[in-house]
């Protein structure tokens, strides 16, 4: 039996940790804050690691109970409380799981940052948020901890507040997500309207209603009311989980420490719209529109966000663009209801993920803060834990045969092959190329990084311009470059002291060549408590998560769109599925991939730029990243406050303001200008405008 | 169970009005001690009025704490008081928000201290009045009333443009409300042929009237309303006011004087003329959405932190008239089912409640910076994080609660109107709904450009945190933004019955 | 009643009769006495109206009265207007004095010429026939004439005082001409039995209607309404400012009194015609009135102007027909008389030696120099506006009820809108004296008694507006 | 015989042409007290003639009554034209327009 005061203590330490270490941060000073931080998050992990086993091995009953009524409005009420079930027990140990390697992860990283207690506090705070979401047991907490997990990631983004180009990202990711959520309360809305509660369990019962409705959005266009209903709520997963055209803020989101890089941008919070969908399958399930629109939106991340990790050589954009394709994977799954391997990738890639991204940050520190992989190369040497621990996440990104991305990748390419629904095929070719460039893009990385020569012996300062394409101009006030580097010789070239950081760490940048180092125990520790789940997590789950009964209750899946059902049908076990998946193309596209990453960077590293002369066309399309940036920055960016501006000196100040408002008393002030003239002063005049008026009254009567 | 058995309204709203005179007498000489007497006269308002809210029977429309005296015989006008779940709460905000303004004014208005005070403790007497009177005419008399000391308080401590701002806020609310005063005057005669003459406002509401009139008296009110809440395309008094009133004055003017504009719609056209607003309630529908959209993208470019604070107030403001408006539409798509229209009441309340909350919390940052800078204008910060943590802690989290983030107020009554526009009709939920991006957009590119970034200039530079005052003013409204935030449902509790009276009561044709 | 007639009823005018005494007595006294001992003749006026008050209150009758054969009416309304006008004219002399005395205006002549004037409203008050109306008008304007041109060495003043006297001359005419109508057609000059032989013709009578015209052009101009109201901002600027107040404040009262008398009493069968007259009349002055005073910069014209609004207002009232319509037009008066009073009474207390104080700009930065008098002029200024709580407010929805209440409602929404417009320049005062800076350093000179009166007529001006049940219920006794 | 109406014609027109007299007169303010007297006299005829007519002395009172205050009026008239032109050294109505707007 499951307490809820463990269910609140879970919640509530990290929230209190992060409340002390940001208020008292001070007092307590930075011992204190990553102390109390990380006690907890462990207190949260331990507790979440015990409700699971309650769940699975005691067989503890789903807790589905209510801490507090929020309000009452209308007959409708809004509570906060918990749903702890499978689903949500593995979100909550993974997310508590990563986290806490985070935080160990962070005394290292952020050692000297002015702004350390303040960190800590953030990604606290964060765990609590992300805890409320995935913990709710209804659309309101839901929101809540959607949009909280928003501002956090918000205020890790903007971090280092200095810097005009984490600003102008923060800014970015919050208002894009921000456009995610529009959709994402349009839908809730609905879901309150058709269903008058905000309660899954009666929501979900109540999905009847919904599907007997059906709405006229557009004149004449009848629409059904669960298609509408799912697609708005999948904009807000679109949104969180940087689904095209939403994916724009996630790679710029790098702009943030790298800690928050592996915890948000790449294990949980990214992952929320996920989960989401997967909790929505009931609804999901009723509507196959809804379906193949996650499917193809899905599909097109996974393959051309991979893309763009092609071309890209800043080390944490590489694995970003990695992250964005990784989602598009799991969105895939969604769509073809195979919720369960979403959820089964969702895990495993948070491992690994986490991993690669932990792995980056080590990098980066060895650099001394150098992100550019070409000013990389042979750290193997040098950074040996580092080196290992990143190749086996990079195995595990491929799905080399055997690691847990392996598994989850695999099981979630044939799923989408046994799918049937509009837009299957267009997915699977999608997912199934990605195969190959994921493998391309992630060796390329690693050759690039850690064998060949030491390139970083040369004097490190000319052409970044093109070292990763991204190219955008704030709307109105800062036209930076997120280019972190730049931003760093920029802030010291200003000589800003108001930010350790960047000081702290230009100063090594300018003593030309650098001497790369491994990194302390606290972030090489991280690595390889992650690098353990990412090898054998995989193999562990699969057969409960995908083909057992783990999500038993939780997940809903129509007879008709069973394809795990389908695939499970031939379920020998681990060992079995890597058998079979020798019989499958993907893989060996796996170890095209890898082959042909060794021969452009390792046997002719000339090759990469000849061949990127060669298709420069296509080169700039993947280096602009297809023009996302530009073309927002234009329509949506300059264009509103173009409108704003518009509205405001034409609506207000000339038209309202002007012509009306004051228009009418320049009118009186002349009328009375005009009118005083009336009296001349001349005698005459007066006595004539008595007869006047006394013949007009006359007139009036008389002559009537 | 109201036990009180004394005047309490009579008490609030008397109270600030004897501190006031007394602060008059007192005189910039004795300003020493007149700041005490303000703040203890304000706060002991406030201390009385959460008793308002202690003794509130939550299970009855009917008004409460009422006191009724003879005033004008020959208009069978009464001194008449009393609150019901929609009064209650504008009082307690008012009374809240006056000791913030008092705290906040303390050692920066050194010009004519004295009247300044007294000018804000009489405006808060009138302004509870306002919320209390159940007499038509008496309501009127402080209405307008309550225009002088704010036109006072913008005219002498404003900034360089004040007279033309605050004699166009004059005028525009005079405006405003002198047809209401007809229209007032109109339905008095018609109860008197009705057998009993009675400016009793319950009565106007009994009173039945032809669609043609309740037209008349409809457009009436909207234009007095209208102006207050302030809509589009009647808004333009509003950013000027705000820019050139003091802080204390924006505070007011935001948090309690265009909440008297919802108020009046909730209290007077909705039950008075219930197929007036039937019949235009498409008119006051799309002009909040205009307002809405229209002045979000406007916020959006605005130069001067005040006047984006101010746009946004209009923003804001219109899901007030949205979600009071919405039960017509509602019983007209869904066949004469009034589900949602008490939740889109409900919304707007509870956004007036937290607006006033938040807009005073967003004028008071602008204040804080601007005591110490001296420049409204957003170009000339940036970076203020740098050397003022603190207080840019307290700008994030208002500039959040302004964009609707849940756990803060803000996100309260948007989400309840969004939630009820959406049965009315998937547009109106489509439109508000981009409140989360423009709202957003405009708070946050507001802090960026203020509050993150490197340190702009030298003032930025030699910027100084918080002291403990403004600390104090900022912290207890942080509390109050927060709480409504995470636990709305008292507030809510307490207006359940009026409003369901009161959908109960517009719903039935008066023809 | 006709008891009453056999001895002539003297008692019912005894204020009258004692009043005439003592005027006789005080110029008589007035000729012995050099001009170091004018206190005297000005404390004597002081006495005499007291004792008219006296008088008054003790001959006061609980209903209406008439003497000398239907000639002279009394009844409450008329006591309750003549104690008014006693108080007001009480007050203007009090304001008056500094200012008379500083220009060697502090003569006999000023206090007599004023009881005269003020013997004139009285008899309008009670007149009973067309005869008695003619005699009070004249006997008020003669001596206003010689008031304005009092001090004969002010070009300006002059100048007033002679258009005043062509066009009032002009306008008795018309008045004199209207009545030669009225009792052509209808055979009498008292005014009870013209409302019968009104009723025996027919309203429509085409001769009552011509004769009906000149009466309001008369009666229009007495008040200052457009298109008569040219005399209106010259006198008020060009006369001595005492004068402007005296000429402001009792013969409105006796203004009202005369449209009541002739046209509520004589006429009210005619109250279709002459209502449309009037509603015509009323629009324009509060038009003219209220868009003209925008653009002025001297005081005394603006309150002219603004005067030429109020009246469109009380005409509102009289307009309507209805006893509550005279009752609100009677409230209006006596509420607008106290406002006025006030108004001119700052600039008297402003003035001092070579300096009149009667320019807008003279007000500039007051709230500095006097807070408390530019708070007085404030409440004075609001309340002029018609802005609650002050007293000008509940005249202003007196009348608005009465116009409503006839169907006129079109007609209420353009007063108030047209009040708005007004409301601006009311508000220039304010601004002038609270938003700007003083321009000189001078501070008010004037005494005591001056600043007791007028803060005391401030303050009732914000008392009445809380407790305008002191003021509305008398009038609502003395008009049933 | 003459009628009533006749008389009241004469009146009409004395009173019509003082009217224009006074509004029509550019030059000198002596010819408007004579136009004020002319009016008071065109009213005069018009009480005699309707006191005749229906055989009431009151209209004939009244006329007296006004001859009255018509002296007083004409000598107000003239003593307010002595000031103006001491101080004017001229009567010119043309010249009476210090005041205007």
């Amino acid at each position: 039996m499951i307490s809820q005061s463990v269910l609140l203590t879970i919640v509530l330490a990290p929230l209190l940790a992060a409340i002390l270490a940001g208020i008292a941060g001070k007092v307590i000073g930075r011992a204190g804050a990553h102390t109390v931080t990380i006690a907890g998050v462990a207190i949260a992990f331990g507790l979440s690691a015990y409700v699971l086993k309650l769940l699975l091995v005691d067989g503890a009953p789903i807790v589905n109970q209510t801490v507090y009524t929020w309000l009452v409005s209308d007959g409708i009420r809004m509570e906060v409380g918990f749903l702890v079930d499978n689903l949500s027990a593995m979100m909550m140990t993974v997310v508590t799981f990563v986290s806490l390697c985070v935080h160990v992860y962070t005394i290292g990283y952020m050692k000297d940052d002015p702004g350390y207690q303040r960190f800590f506090a953030y990604i606290s705070l964060f765990t609590f948020s992300m805890l409320m979401l995935v913990m709710s047991n209804n659309f309101m907490q839901l929101f809540f901890g959607w949009e909280a997990v928003g501002v956090v990631s918000y205020l890790l983004i903007g971090f280092w507040y200095t810097r005009p180009s984490a600003i102008f990202a923060n800014l970015k990711a919050f208002l894009v997500n921000r456009v995610g959520d529009f959709g994402f309360v349009l839908g809730i809305a609905g879901v309150a309207y058709y269903t008058g509660s905000l309660d899954y369990a009666t929501v979900f019962d109540a999905r009847d209603a919904i599907v007997a409705n059906t709405m006229e959005i557009f004149p004449g266009v009848e629409w059904q009311a669960i298609t509408v209903v799912c697609i708005c709520l999948f904009v807000g997963a679109m949104g969180k989980s940087a689904q095209v055209p939403l994916h724009v803020w996630l790679p710029d989101s790098m702009e943030g420490p790298t800690p928050i890089s592996a915890l948000i941008h790449a294990a949980t919070m990214v992952t929320a719209g996920i989960f989401m969908v997967a909790r929505m399958s009931p609804l999901f399930e009723l509507s196959e529109m809804a379906l193949s629109f996650v499917l193809v939106i899905g599909a097109t991340t996974a393959f051309f966000m991979g893309l763009l990790g092609l071309v890209n050589n800043d080390i944490k954009r590489v694995v970003a663009y990695s992250t964005l394709s990784q989602l598009g994977y799991m969105t895939v799954a969604l769509g073809v209801s195979a919720y369960a391997g979403a959820l089964f990738h969702l895990m495993t890639h948070a491992f690994f993920k986490a991993l690669l991204f932990l792995a980056a940050g080590s990098v980066i520190i060895g650099m001394h803060h150098e992100q550019d992989m070409r000013k990389m190369g042979g750290l193997k040497k040098y950074m040996p834990i580092t080196y290992w621990t990143s190749a086996i996440g990079t195995l595990a990104l491929i799905g080399f045969p055997g690691t847990s991305g392996f598994f989850s990748k695999d099981a979630l390419i044939e799923a989408v092959h046994a799918s049937h629904i509009p837009g299957a095929t267009y997915a699977y070719w999608c997912v199934f190329l990605g195969v190959f460039i994921t493998a391309f893009y992630s060796f390329r990385l690693v050759f690039m990084t850690f064998h060949g020569p030491e390139r970083f012996r040369e004097v490190a300062h000319e052409s970044h311009g093109e070292s990763n394409g991204t190219h955008l101009t704030s709307d109105a006030d800062a036209g930076h470059e997120p280019d972190t580097h730049e931003d760093h010789h920029a802030a010291a070239a200003h000589g800003d002291h108001g930010h350790g950081h960047g000081t702290s760490h230009d100063d090594h940048a300018h003593h030309g060549p650098v001497e790369p180092h491994e990194s302390p125990w606290v972030v090489t520790l991280p690595l390889i408590l992650l690098a353990i789940p990412s090898l054998f997590i995989g193999a562990v789950t699969i057969g409960p998560m995908l083909f057992g009964d783990f999500f038993n209750g939780v997940l809903f899946v129509n007879e008709e769109h069973d394809v795990l059902g389908h695939i499970g049908e031939e379920w020998h076990g681990p060992l079995g599925f890597v058998l079979h998946a020798f019989q499958q193309p993907a893989i060996y596209l796996a170890f095209a991939g890898w082959a042909a990453a060794w021969f452009l960077y390792i046997k002719r590293p000339d090759l990469p730029a000849v061949i990127a002369g060669k298709f420069s066309a296509l080169y700039h399309l993947f280096a602009k990243k297809f023009y996302f940036d530009e073309i927002y920055q234009a329509v949506f960016a300059r264009g509103s406050v173009g409108l704003g501006t518009a509205l405001w000196r034409v609506g207000d100040v000339a038209l309202i303001d002007g012509a009306a408002v004051n228009g009418s008393a320049r009118a009186v002030g002349w009328l009375s200008g005009v009118m005083r003239r009336l009296q001349s002063g001349y005698l005459y005049h007066y006595a004539f405008a008595m007869i006047i008026g006394l013949s007009v009254l006359l007139a009036w009567y008389v002559l009537r | 169970m109201s036990t009180i058995t004394w005047p309490i309204l009579s008490v609030l709203m008397w109270l600030p009005i004897a501190g006031g005179v007394a602060m008059i007498l007192l005189g910039d000489k004795g300003i020493a001690l007149g700041r005490w007497v303000a703040l203890i006269t304000t706060a002991a308002t406030f201390g009385i009025s959460t008793l308002l809210w202690t003794n509130f029977d939550t299970t009855t429309a009917a008004m409460q704490f009422v006191e009724e005296r003879t005033w004008i015989p020959l208009f069978n006008s009464y001194y008449a008081l009393g609150v019901d779940g929609f009064a209650m709460p504008l009082i307690v905000l008012t009374a809240f928000i006056t000791p913030l303004v008092v705290i906040a004014g303390w050692s920066v208005i050194d010009k004519r201290p004295a009247q300044y005070y007294a000018a804000f403790l009489i405006l808060e007497g009138l302004m509870i009045g306002v919320f209390a009177a159940l007499d038509a005419l008496l309501f009127y008399v402080l209405w307008e009333a309550m225009l002088i000391p704010m036109f006072i308080i913008i005219g002498i401590w404003g900034g360089p443009r004040r007279v033309y701002a605050t004699i166009k806020f004059f005028l525009y609310t005079f405006l405003g409300s002198v047809l209401m005063l007809v229209s007032l005057i109109y339905m008095y005669l018609q109860t008197c042929d009705a057998g009993q003459c009675s400016y009793a406002i319950a009565d106007f509401q009994r009173l039945p009237l032809g669609l043609n009139e309740q037209l008349f008296i409809f457009v009436a009110f909207l234009a007095a309303f209208a102006v207050k809440v302030p809509m589009w395309p009647v808004h333009t008094w509003l950013p000027d006011a705000h820019v050139e009133a003091p802080t204390g004055g924006s505070v007011i003017l935001a948090a309690i004087m265009l909440k008297m504009g919802g108020y009046g719609f909730l209290r007077f056209s909705l039950p008075i003329t219930p197929d007036a607003s039937d019949t235009l309630d498409w008119l006051v529908i799309s002009l909040s959405l205009i307002g809405v959209v229209y002045i979000g993208f406007v916020a959006l470019v605005q130069q001067d932190m005040k006047k984006l604070i101010a746009y946004s107030s209009i923003a804001h403001m219109g899901f007030v008239t949205l979600g009071s408006f919405l039960t017509f539409e509602l019983m007209r798509v869904n066949s004469g089912d009034t589900t949602g229209a008490a939740m889109g009441i409900d919304g707007a309340m509870v956004q007036m409640i937290s607006h006033g909350l938040i807009s005073g919390a967003m004028f008071f940052c602008v204040g804080v910076l601007y005591d110490r800078v001296h420049s409204r204008e957003i170009s000339s910060y940036g970076g203020v994080v740098n050397t003022m943590p603190i207080f840019a802690a307290f700008m994030v989290l208002f500039g959040m609660a302004n964009s609707g983030l849940p756990a803060t107020s803000g996100f309260v009554g948007e989400f309840l109107v969004i939630l009820a526009s959406f049965r009315a009709d998937f547009w109106y939920a489509f439109l508000a709904g981009l409140t989360l991006i423009l709202g957003a957009a405009y708070t946050l590119w507001l802090v960026k450009r203020v509050v993150f970034g490197p340190v702009a200039n030298h003032h930025v530079a030699e910027l100084t945190d918080v002291n403990g005052r403004e600390l104090l003013v900022l912290g207890v409204l942080a509390v109050a933004v927060l709480g409504l935030g995470l636990w709305p449902a008292p507030l809510l509790d307490v207006m359940r019955p009026t409003v369901e009276n009161l959908v109960q009561q517009i719903t039935v044709s008066k023809l | 009643m006709e008891a009453v007639v056999t001895n002539f009823g003297m008692q019912a005018a005894a204020a009258e009769i004692f009043l005439l005494t003592a005027i006789c007595v005080i110029l008589l006294v007035d000729v012995f006495l050099d001009d170091s001992k004018r206190w005297v003749t000005y404390g004597l006026t002081m006495l005499t109206l007291a004792g008219c008050a006296f008088v008054t209150v003790n001959y006061a009758v609980d209903a209406r009265v008439t003497a000398f054969d239907g000639m002279f009416i009394a009844d409450p309304m008329g006591d309750v207007l003549k104690l008014f006008t006693y108080g007001t004219v009480a007050v203007s002399l009090l304001y008056s004095r500094e200012y008379l005395q500083r220009n060697g205006l502090f003569r006999g002549e000023y206090f007599i010429l004023a009881l005269v004037a003020m013997l004139g409203v009285m008899v309008m008050v009670s007149a009973g026939s067309l005869l008695t109306v003619y005699l009070g008008v004249e006997l008020l304007s003669l001596s206003l004439y010689a008031m304005v041109a009092f001090d004969r060495d002010s070009g300006v003043a002059a100048e007033s005082a002679m258009k005043y006297f062509v066009l009032g001359a002009i306008s008795s005419g018309a008045l004199l001409y209207g009545f030669s109508m009225l009792y052509g057609v209808a055979g009498t000059l008292q005014l009870d039995e013209l409302a019968v032989g009104v009723r025996e013709v027919g309203a429509s009578n085409i001769g009552l209607i011509f004769g009906l015209a000149f009466v309001i052009v008369g009666i229009a101009f007495k008040f200052g309404a457009v298109p008569f109201h040219m005399w209106v901002p010259d006198v008020y600027h060009g006369a001595p400012t005492p004068v402007t107040l005296f000429i402001g404040s009792a013969p409105k009262i006796a203004s009202f009194i005369l449209a009541i008398r002739v046209l509520a009493e004589g006429l009210d069968a005619m109250v279709a015609s002459w209502q449309n007259m009037l509603i015509a009349i009323s629009i324009a002055s509060m038009i003219i009135g209220n868009v003209v005073a925008i653009a002025q910069t001297n005081l005394k014209r603006m309150l002219a102007y603004s005067t030429i609004s109020h009246v469109g207002f009380i005409l509102l009232g009289i307009l309507a027909g209805t006893n509550d319509g005279y009752r609100a037009a009677m409230f209006y008066t006596l509420t607008y008389v106290i406002m006025a009073v006030g108004s001119f009474g700052m600039i008297l207390l402003l003035s001092r030696e070579g300096f009149e104080g009667d320019q807008l700009e003279d007000f500039k930065g007051l709230a500095r120099k006097s807070p408390w008098f530019a708070a007085i002029m404030m409440m004075l200024m609001f309340s002029t506006a018609g802005v609650p709580p002050f007293v000008g407010f509940w005249a202003k929805i007196a009348v608005l009820g009465a116009v409503v209440n006839v169907g006129l409602s079109w007609l209420a929404a353009v007063a108030v809108l047209l009040s708005v417009v007004g409301a601006f320049y009311y508000l220039r005062v304010i601004k002038l004296m609270y938003f700007d800076e003083p321009s000189d350093t001078y501070n008010i000179e004037a005494g005591g008694t001056i600043r007791a009166v007028l803060s005391a007529n401030g303050v009732a001006v914000l008392a009445l507006g809380i407790f305008p049940s002191v003021l509305l219920d008398l009038c609502a006794r003395v008009l049933p | 015989m003459i009628s009533l109406n006749f008389v009241l014609m004469l009146a009409g027109i004395l009173f019509a042409l003082s009217v224009a007299g006074i509004f029509l007169n550019r030059k000198n303010v002596i010819l408007l007290l004579m136009c004020i007297e002319l009016m008071l006299l065109a009213v005069n005829f018009n009480f005699i003639a309707f006191a005749r007519q229906l055989g009431d002395l009151g209209g004939q009172v009244f006329v007296f009554f006004i001859l009255t205050v018509a002296a007083a009026e004409s000598a107000i008239g003239l003593a307010i034209l002595v000031v103006l032109f001491r101080e004017r050294k001229s009567i010119n109505v043309e010249q009476l327009d210090t005041m205007k707007g």
